[in-house]
């Protein structure tokens, strides 16, 4: 893994629990295993509930002085309108993950961009739609270099609901080999 | 010591738990929810109490009457609540009961931006009420200084009787971060005085005391049928109009404060020795003030940060001391308002970085601004 | 909401009785709709069904797939919180 | 024990006028205290703001003056505090009513445990006269000087519907079943309301023909009429008048800090 | 004309919830005043906060967004001023009951010409599910973790206590009905009020398994009976019941503003 | 001109009705209440209206309404009172809806001393609503002059369309004085400019205007089916986060003010031409101050006045005009208010004299306090 | 008050019926008593009166006329808005 | 008459309305027919009604400035309490009114006492209580030389309650004739 000094990352959707659990489970997971400090920040809003919304996660290997994203190194988007709306700060060089069935074409080569059916993954091949966000966080540690397999194998039974473990583990694999 | 990922929100409420609050009651309103929220989680497993009351003055209201009680007691609200419980701060200051106030900053006036962060009731805080009377303020920036100050704010309310306000913003409510959590027995809790039992009440004369000493009053129940007085009151809390007895409690109650106050000061200096420029910041926005810092000294500027986490009573002396003749830079998510006391303290001119749409000032800003200030 | 849909739309086959025969028109302004299929759920002769639309942001949007079951009462619009549907009569024999 | 061991003897003489029913009031609660033994120090006993507020200073308990219309709001953060002990709150018709109209319908919706007096003199004593939401309509008060429009609550049927689990009312001029009415209220577990209709002859009287507190006193007697005797009248005969005696009483329904020390043990929290 | 005269298209889509009951009370609304042929010129329609309070950015007539609680307050002034015009009110049930109980009080007390709809979806919706006065008992919402132990309002019962002189209730789940009432509200002469039972699915439904509107409206559905089936049925049978329908309705007691224009002339003003 | 023997809160009322005012709302309180007694015998015989709300928010709310439906609208109250008025304060500022509000000033904090005079709440008329709100306030100390403030109160308040303060304190509300009442013809009324009819709505973007101006926006009732907001909105009125709309509008609200506060500014200089020490004071100190500037006057002492009667905005240039760099004393019924404006914009210490006891300062403490600075 | 007292001490002297002998020893704090009459007004045997007290801020103060015509019933005690007054029973015979 | 540059009075009483009349006649009075200003300020207070009270009365050749007493240089009361109560801030040389059945002995050779029965006076000779006001204020009008006879007489029939005219100008010629 690179040594990480400041990386920013950004998950959005629709409706969005699921992706703003894996924002969350991001911070945890890194300051648990890396000793890193994060943050996240899910968009609050007093408008449409179920209409487009995002999580910004900020990791940095010193205490996080100002709490915003400016340059998001990493975006994973699972929605058109959603990609769309929070498009913004995108960083030259970018990650961007977005799921194939429900983000149209989208092709700059200043992006590093990757399509994944991420909902349909989730629900057909690990069998519940939940695990969507496990199966990002997954995909995420992959691509970025973030966390390993391991950490995450030991991290997610602990995170998720009882009763849920196992699913999510296979989702935490399914997610390492995706990508 | 423990590292959690929590928001400002449930930070206040987990240190408001530890400071050994055991009553909250509030109403709902973003971008405080939350805080009330987990109260209403925490506060039954330690057989405390919460109420979400009819309104914000009778939050306010239930607070004062639970602390009276005995409790430590503590209130959360944004603006427009904030305003509502202005009656009832003068009234705590009045009666000199403690009590927490937090008040999670949003855009205003009015309903104003609801979900987005200002730093607009920073001036209200000290003002908001009719009347003199004696206020303490604390803005941490971080999220371990969330926690403490919160413990503080606690410790401060019960040691001076007096309402304490807790001012964050709706980023550092809203953004989850990491908490280093201390062990019960890192953290020292004040626990209020009350006089010992068995005294006769018309002797010990509770309001009575030394100038700069707190009152020493009984809680309610304790057995000395102590009356608790809104209107202006003599040494035994009786009404008054005697204008001797009326100014000699007014005088205690600032003093308290007041002689105090070096202990009740706090700030950060940042890299102050060698600065040219010092930005005069505080909450959220002296994060993005510390990376500015950060950045502009990795280009050999010469910046440094004078950051106050007491804003009420308002740190003249630490502040003249550590900038001197120096530049100053005030930055604020408003339209400018602890800038009042910075021109006033230091009796000249400063420059000014103000933001009031909802959006954070951010390092890049600072950046810029500095660039063309040095 | 995909399960309830799913669910909904099963149910609602099974409403649709004897056609109408009416000349109804049944406009969903996709630009207001918001997939909440209400308009599905009161229609008494299941005119209306869910169907996946990737344009819209909910994903799926009501259409009248069964228009000939239409009565022309009306709950689909009184019932459509968001002002999404309109019922028209076509000039009879057009 | 006597009564008089509940009154702040040395700050006596009182700051009420000469002939206000306010001081018959209080002494109708401190006898309902000791009738009932309660320790003084085990009684809480917050007022609002107004003549009848002014109580608070004279009651040898603990007490709090607090503000116009809020005294139930701090009576709730005591009661929860504190919920052995017993909480009393005198507020006059203007601060219960009027400003604080509102903590009263939700005091009564959660059925808390505490005792509540409204001494209604229907107007605004303290601050000069002027018009409740009590007043009688057609009188003329500091802000009526044509005379009243507002129709007025019925203080009873507001209670009982916003879920006051003791409702009850007494007049001034009936001083010994004033107290027994409020000595009732005081063993009642819940939110009880007893209405105390009151004289204010100097601020409501004066402006209506109605000069000194005896006249004022024989105009209130003229107007009531207890509740067992009104079941015998026709209901013509009675429409101007203003019944007393218990009106609603609920033994059933849960009272508020019981179920939050239920709550607490559902939450596993000790209490 | 049509009802969509009254709404602002162009600020369409609103803010509400995909399935929201609001955006169904809000076209009721407006279909009663199409039917009334009022027009939007002459209509004051008032809000407060909440996710109910949205309504005023989207319908077409002179409109106010004031503050949580408060909108009556603020609709009593404008009425006064000109009481010829229509003043219609739309408040949540936090708006309307918790804040705004004083004022919801006091207005229905005056019995000043305006109409009240209060959309009682039993949460506070906007500020992400906080119990309400009219949240379930046993309730989980954001600040009652372990469930809600405060007893409801009943809205109609209040509203007639404190003196409203049309007071009914209808479900969103009957739009049509609704409607009707609605309308017949706008034609009395006086304080009405609606309660408007409306699902709030995203902050009560899914915290209390009725994850989705349409099951949390089937949920409202087998809660609600219509007055005139309840009353054929026994006290048992509609024991948990909200019955739907017109409690109150008092064509007799005069009209706040109508008394207002007789007091300007007994002061020998000329209006 | 008529010369009438009457009391401040009397002056007020029917400045009130001559300054064109047909609407009061409001809720008793000492020691404003007979303001509100003479309003409901006044307005109802020039057919206008006179309620008494259930309480201080409702007064302030009903007074917006009826503003916003085409009246000058009004409310009084004191201390306790103002602090429940603050929310709706904010929202009038915010909406930019003109209204007369008077505040009586008692002795606070809390209910304090209800019928003893003060000045503790002029902090509180600039800062005590939550967020950035721009305000006007005016102290006006004599009686003619509270009446013709009065008038000039509504004429601020209808011509930039925001809430404007005027501050008197018990003495001036309960004072018996000779008030000189000018014949109708000799004052001047503003009236509320308003959109012509028949525009098109959606063309004349009511809020968009010249940065410096008022709003142009329409009434209730006029054919504009307009939405007045209380959320952050744009330039049609309708809710916005977008943060450069925002921006936009928040400044168009303080420049209106900003603009113009040469206009709005208004200061009495007494004797100051060759004054060695320059008296601030306002409101009634300042007639205790005036008193004491004759007697020490006649004994060849150089001392003068400034008199500030706009408090806020506050007269920066005015007062630094006017002072120079002579000696300033500073007296306020408070424990120090205006004083932190005073040192702020002279940037210097001054001499101060502070009472808030319920009594006066008299024109002996003056001349006392006065020969000790010189 | 002047008027309304004479008149109220003529109407009460009515009340004297029969002396009721019992041994009533009726105190009126002078410091407490402010003059209201409303004793007077209450007692149903007239034993009160209000009389002529130049001391008493109010000019008048109740006083105990009558003791022989007291019932010990504390209506008077009762009503006093300002507990100025106690009844005794004097020990028998003594 | 002598020329008024400044003069402070005090009327004070029991109950009161009466006495705070007679300061508010007094001072509408001079301003009326001496063009002179004056302002009086009854006591407010939340405390007992029925209490003693008083009004002060300030005139002066100029505009007023502080508008409070501070050497009061006439003093009328009506009952032993108010007397004392409010006996501060007199003037040495002082002329002091006394209702002499209602006030206990008072000398002092600092002050000019005059002893007067004016509720009886009132009550008795002219017969209606009430007219203390107008009594005492032309007792005050004569002793002060604030006012005359003939302006008193033009005066007090306008401002009066109807049908009370005559019995006011009986007190006023008393007033007058009883020092
Ligand atoms: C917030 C606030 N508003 C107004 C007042 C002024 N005030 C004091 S008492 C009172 C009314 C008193 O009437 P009521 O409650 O009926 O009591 P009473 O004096 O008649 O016993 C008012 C309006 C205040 N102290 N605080
Ligand atoms: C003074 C004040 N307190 C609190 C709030 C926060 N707030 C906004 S809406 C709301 C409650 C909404 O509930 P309800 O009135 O039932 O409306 P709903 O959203 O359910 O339609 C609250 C508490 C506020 N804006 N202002
Ligand atoms: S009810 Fe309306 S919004 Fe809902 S699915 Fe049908 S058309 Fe769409
Ligand atoms: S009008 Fe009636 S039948 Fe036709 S689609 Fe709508 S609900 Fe169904
Ligand atoms: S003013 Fe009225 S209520 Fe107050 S003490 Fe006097 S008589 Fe009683
Ligand atoms: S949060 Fe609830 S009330 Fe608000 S729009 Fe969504 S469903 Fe409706
Ligand atoms: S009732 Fe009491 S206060 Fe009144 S006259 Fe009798 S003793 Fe005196
Ligand atoms: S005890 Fe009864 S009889 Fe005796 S004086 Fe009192 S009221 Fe009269
Ligand atoms: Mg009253
Ligand atoms: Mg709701």
């Amino acid at each position: 893994m690179k040594e990480i000094i400041h990386y920013e990352l950004r998950f959005s959707a629709i409706g969005g629990q699921g992706i703003i659990t894996a924002g969350a489970m991001l911070a945890e997971a890194v300051v648990q295993y890396k000793g890193l400090y994060a943050i996240h920040s899910p968009r609050y809003t007093a408008q449409v509930r179920g209409g487009p919304t995002k999580v910004d996660v900020v990791i940095d290997k010193n205490p996080i002085y100002f709490p915003k994203t400016t340059d998001v190194d990493y975006y994973l988007a699972t929605s058109e309108k959603s990609f769309r709306t929070y498009f913004q700060d995108i960083k030259e060089g970018a990650i961007i993950v977005l799921d194939s069935n429900l983000v149209e074409e989208f092709n700059d080569p200043k992006y590093r961009v990757y399509r994944i059916p991420l909902i349909e993954t989730a629900a057909k091949e690990i069998g519940n739609v939940v695990t969507v966000s496990t199966l990002s966080l997954a995909v995420t540690a992959k691509l970025t270099g973030l966390l390993s397999l391991e950490e995450l194998e030991d991290f997610i039974p602990k995170r998720v609901p009882k009763g849920y473990e196992d699913i999510n583990l296979k989702a935490v694999r399914l997610g390492f080999s995706l990508v | 010591m423990r590292k959690v990922v929590m928001p400002g929100n449930e930070t206040i409420a987990h240190a408001a738990i530890a400071a050994g609050c055991r009553f909250y009651a509030g109403y709902p309103i973003t971008p405080s929810s939350e805080l009330a929220a987990e109260m209403s989680k925490l506060l039954p497993k330690v057989g405390g109490k919460f109420i979400q009351m009819e309104d914000e003055i009778a939050s306010m209201a239930a607070a004062i009457g639970a602390s009276v009680a005995g409790m430590k007691a503590m209130t959360a609200t944004s603006g427009p609540g904030f305003s509502l419980k202005q009656e009832h701060i003068g009234l705590a200051c009045m009666m000199e009961v403690p009590v927490v106030i937090v008040n999670v900053m949003r855009g205003g006036p009015s309903t104003g931006l609801p979900t987005h962060p200002a730093q607009g009731d920073v001036m209200q805080a000290r003002w908001g009420t009719h009347g003199d009377h004696p206020i303490i303020a604390l803005a941490p920036a971080f999220p371990t200084e969330i926690y403490m100050e919160t413990i503080r704010a606690f410790n401060l309310a019960e040691r001076f009787r007096n309402p304490v306000i807790l001012l964050i913003d709706e980023i550092l409510a809203h953004t989850y971060e990491v908490v280093e959590i201390p062990e019960p027995g890192e953290i020292t809790l004040e626990e209020r005085k009350l006089p010992p039992s068995g005294l006769n009440r018309l002797d010990f004369y509770t309001y009575n005391r030394r100038e700069g000493d707190p009152p020493l009053l009984p809680n309610f129940f304790q057995g000395y049928n102590f009356h608790f007085e809104s209107l202006a009151h003599d040494e035994m809390g009786f009404p008054t109009t005697d204008p001797e007895k009326v100014a000699y409690l007014a005088r205690l109650r600032e003093a308290k404060i007041e002689k105090h106050r070096e202990e009740i000061w706090k700030n950060e200096e940042y890299l102050l020795e060698d600065a040219e420029l010092v930005i005069f910041a505080y909450g959220s926005v002296a994060r993005a003030a510390k990376e500015a810092v950060n950045r502009l000294r990795a280009e050999g500027a010469k910046v440094g940060l004078f950051r106050p986490i007491t804003l009420w009573p308002f740190p003249e002396i630490p502040l003249k001391k550590a900038v001197g003749a120096r530049k100053v830079l005030v930055a604020e998510m408003n339209l400018g308002q602890m800038v009042y006391e910075v021109e006033r303290v230091l009796r000249r001119d400063v420059a000014t970085l103000f933001k009031a749409d909802g959006t954070p000032i951010s390092p890049v800003e600072f950046v810029e601004k500095i660039r063309g200030e040095l | 909401m995909g399960n309830v849909i799913e669910e909904l739309n099963l149910e609602i086959r099974k409403r649709r009785k004897k056609p109408y025969n009416k000349n109804a028109e049944i406009i969903i302004n996709p630009e207001l709709c918001k997939s909440c299929a209400l308009c599905v759920f009161v229609c008494p002769t299941g005119v209306l069904e869910m169907v996946e639309n990737k344009k819209n942001i909910y994903n799926y949007s009501a259409e009248a797939v069964a228009p000939e079951y239409c009565t022309l009462c009306n709950f689909c619009v009184y019932q459509c919180p968001d002002f999404a549907i309109e019922i028209k009569v076509k000039k009879e024999g057009k | 024990m006597s009564y008089m061991d509940y009154v702040r003897t040395f700050k006596l003489p009182h700051s009420w006028c000469p002939g206000c029913g306010i001081g018959t009031i209080m002494q109708a609660i401190v006898r309902a205290f000791d009738a009932l033994k309660w320790k003084n120090e085990d009684i809480a006993f917050i007022t609002g703001i107004g003549c009848s507020g002014r109580m608070s200073t004279y009651i040898n308990t603990n007490t709090m003056h607090t503000t116009h219309g809020r005294p139930l709001a701090f009576a709730t953060g005591i009661k929860l505090a504190r919920p052995e002990k017993h909480v009393v709150v005198v507020s006059g018709d203007g601060d219960a009513l009027a400003i604080g109209g509102n903590h009263f319908i939700h005091a009564a919706r959660r059925n808390i445990d505490i005792k509540l007096i409204i001494i209604n003199n229907s107007v605004y004593g303290m601050t000069g006269g002027q018009v409740s939401p009590t007043t009688p309509q057609r009188f003329r008060t500091q802000t009526t000087p044509y005379g009243n429009i507002e129709p007025n609550f019925d203080v009873v049927k507001l209670a009982i519907a916003a879920g006051a689990t003791f409702v009850a009312r007494e007049s001034v001029t009936r001083p010994r079943n004033l107290e027994k009415l409020i000595e009732k209220s005081f063993q009642h577990k819940g939110f009880s309301v007893v209405e105390a209709i009151s004289n204010c002859h100097i601020n409501l009287g004066r402006r209506n023909k109605l000069k000194d507190q005896i006249t004022m006193l024989r105009w209130i007697n003229d107007r009531i009429i207890p509740m067992n005797v009104a079941r015998r009248k026709k209901p013509e005969e009675i429409k101007d008048k203003i019944i007393l005696g218990i009106f609603h009483e609920d033994k059933e329904r849960r009272e508020y800090t019981e179920l939050y020390d239920e709550l607490i043990q559902w939450a596993g929290g000790d209490k």
